[in-house]
């Protein structure tokens, strides 16, 4: 690997006014990668409070977002609110993807676009979950809207916590030990996957690694699945050390071939 | 060689576009005056090029799952329209025929003579009235221009074509694309190839008449 | 007042008409190269307007009862294409912005990746291969010019357009018809008058929204 | 009637290359028109033998005809040759004119267009005949399909001869009493009109009011009733003395509305 030329890459970060974690954990993640290096460039949509009419708004900026964003020439978007796709209706990421390349097409832009949501579930099918598990800090009635948006997915929402802390400010602040503390407390029983933090804004980059050895189970996180997306999208290869076994995928299944077992 | 290489496999038009440099008229034309939904719009820049202006790009639906389209460029000035003929895209000098500017237009299809009735309320009730209507027995076609002078057409159901027309239309071309392959092609050189094809070929179009016609009578 | 006064009654596009001077290349490369079948044909004089030529009027099907029809008038001296930019129809100063001169199109629908696949073979096994494909993740189009310079696109099947959609797409519209009666508009006013109406609408709005979430459950 | 201005109107006549019998019968009939001058206008489509070969060939020369005919600005085209559109196919007028009407129309000509074979079909019709008897110059196989085109637009054929002359100049110089004869021989029971030339080449004219005062019903020709649609077409009135009730047939009824019956 280290013979290869190193490649550089542009990433859009499209984020709720508010969030501040997407451009803290993406760059901390993709700066391990050993094979590339990556440039950050972000722009905001106005939220503060996550609640169904202010979600509805934010998703209206979203226009106007991309073509900021797309102005610097970006390699691959990440439309970075996970809630705020899978709180308006079913399906919504693919939809919302699907405008956003059309609008980049349309100006003649290379640009791929990801979303957060749409990365979730990309990871959690590369890494062949199906029954799941989450930690969330949203209030009930958002927190049960992305539980059926997973189970229309197709997967097993087999346990879940709510932490209920609705000032997207404070998400930012949330003390890790209360997400380790709701991952400890779900019911594991069968679960292929624990996501440990199922929202951009709610800290957990270093969560991941650790629940991952204490629980014994794959554990991702919003960011960890936005990093794997971002990695795909540029045909990447996804070898990311102490961010979750998702992340070291591709160096597994070779440590996997090498060891003859499928 | 693929399984569809001989197959017919458009679906007709997805849209046709046009350039505007007044969209507010071009909404008031088509949503508010022929009740067109607009039904999506995308707001880009132009980054694969240079130079390019920020622009929208809206549709209307027009009904068949076809739609009418316009680009409108934030910034950029509009042909000057007090010379010379034409729409905002296309300008001609003073004098050139009508005919010709006309020849390039878009058609719209209704299906009754009601329904055609019904376009010609509403244009005339607005700023772009009918000029022009052909009315002629079993022919039926309003025209006007809208607000870009992009030439619109609405037309009703003639009666369908039919194999014979195919046959007929098919020696018409053949004979059209040797005709002006020679000097001075001429109307009456056409229906004089033409003449002379369908006797080349007159056995084989006369079977064909009548296995219509045996069906027309099987029906 | 009829009742059909707020219907929307159109059937989509009759016929998208066009000049050629090029008959033979426009045959070619509509009914030999793309398949698209001559279906009609009308010769005719200009009783109507002076100086009129003999002429002759010939449509392809382009699917889903849509047709593409040219006019080729006998006699009549193509413009000079040596210089400038665009079509047979519609001619630029040297130097005119690519993107403009190809806002105006036509573009043609397939149902799929396979189907766009197998036009983009037939014409780049032509004198008119594909000059641009737009493969952008779930938009895909070909595009090409015809014979007489008219830029032809093939593009393969959005999904289909939603509601939700809908209600954007009139918001943008709404703003912009306003945003461009006032002085120089641009996109960021739009994109800001846009915001502004959803906060005025924000609350039916989300119950559509809402409507269209409990229908796709129930589906 | 004589205090009206007399208008003027120009007839175009597309006709096949050696009939002579529309360019003189039809001239005859309007000639005696109280209210209107005529002038004809013709154009030939090459024909010598009553053949499905030569009358489909004969079909293809139509084009070039009405481009020809149109030249001269006429107000109504009589495409003058019934056989050659009821043997291509039924209702086989109605698909021509729509083809010259929008031929017409699309190179902005104001013309309107009538065929022989609509206008029989229009006269037979505006006489409320329902059970017809006809006299045709045509061999037996063409003949036959003039029957079938006629009962295909609900017409009962209840009786019919053919002289079976197939060359297209001895059908003009078919004797007036060889056609005489064959409509005395016709069986007229129940016949509500005779058409005594269903042909526009077999010379008749003089026959008409002849045989219908002899045999007392409505009797017409292809002639009789290509006028009567030109008149129609014209907008003028039908009052045409010597030529068959049905080219008297406003007069008619203006005199049963003044005698008060229906």
């Amino acid at each position: 690997m280290s013979a290869v030329a190193v490649s550089r890459h542009r990433i859009g970060l499209v984020v709720p006014s508010s969030n501040v974690t997407v451009e803290t954990e993406i760059p901390q993640i993709l700066g391990r990668h050993t094979a590339a290096r990556f440039s950050y460039h972000s722009t905001r949509m106005r939220m503060s409070k996550v609640s169904p009419e202010q979600l509805a708004a934010m998703n209206a900026q979203r226009e106007r977002c991309i073509i900021e964003i797309a102005d610097a020439g970006p390699d691959v978007i990440l439309y970075g609110c996970l809630v705020a796709l899978m709180s308006a209706g079913l399906a919504e990421h693919r939809r919302v993807e699907g405008l956003v390349a059309e609008q980049l097409a349309t100006g003649g832009s290379a640009a791929k676009v990801r979303s957060s949501a749409g990365a979730l579930l990309e990871a959690l099918r590369a890494l062949g979950a199906q029954r799941i598990a989450l930690v969330m800090p949203y209030a009930r009635p958002l927190a049960e809207r992305v539980v059926a948006y997973l189970e229309h997915e197709g997967f097993d929402v087999h346990d879940w916590r709510a932490l209920e802390v609705e000032d997207n400010h404070a998400v930012a602040r949330i003390p890790a030990a209360d997400v380790m503390g709701a991952a400890r407390s779900l019911d594991r029983e069968g679960v292929d996957a624990l996501v440990i933090s199922c929202c951009v804004q709610m800290p957990s980059l270093d969560l991941v690694e650790t629940a991952e050895q204490e629980l014994g189970l794959p554990v991702l996180s919003a960011a960890t699945a936005g990093a794997y997306s971002i990695l795909r999208a540029c045909g990447l290869p996804v070898d990311i050390p102490y961010a979750g076994s998702l992340l070291r995928i591709d160096a597994l299944h070779h440590a996997e071939l090498r060891s003859g077992s499928q | 060689m693929t399984s569809l290489h001989d197959e017919h496999l458009v679906a007709g038009v997805d849209h046709a576009a046009f350039p505007t440099f007044d969209p507010a008229g071009t909404v008031r034309f088509y949503r508010d005056t022929l009740g067109f939904p607009v039904v999506h719009s995308i707001c880009a820049a132009g980054w694969g090029a240079k130079d390019h202006p920020d622009f929208i790009h809206f549709f209307f639906d027009i009904g068949n799952e076809d739609r009418i389209a316009f680009f409108y460029y934030f910034g950029l000035e509009g042909p000057d329209l007090t010379q010379g003929a034409g729409d905002v895209y296309a300008r001609f000098p003073e004098g050139t025929a009508d005919w010709f500017v006309r020849s390039r237009h878009l058609a719209l299809h209704v299906a009754s003579s009601e329904e055609l009735m019904e376009y010609r309320r509403r244009l005339d009730a607005s700023d772009w009235p009918v000029e022009m209507q052909i009315q002629h027995e079993t022919i039926e076609s309003i025209y006007t221009h809208d607000p870009n002078g992009y030439m619109i057409e609405f037309t009703r159901a003639l009666r369908p074509v039919e194999p014979q027309e195919d046959l007929d239309a098919n020696l018409t071309i053949d004979a059209l694309v040797e005709v002006v392959q020679q000097p001075h092609p001429t109307m009456d050189k056409l229906l004089v190839r033409k003449a002379e094809l369908i006797v080349q070929r007159a056995e084989k179009w006369q079977e064909a008449q009548q296995a219509a016609v045996s069906d027309e009578v099987r029906r």
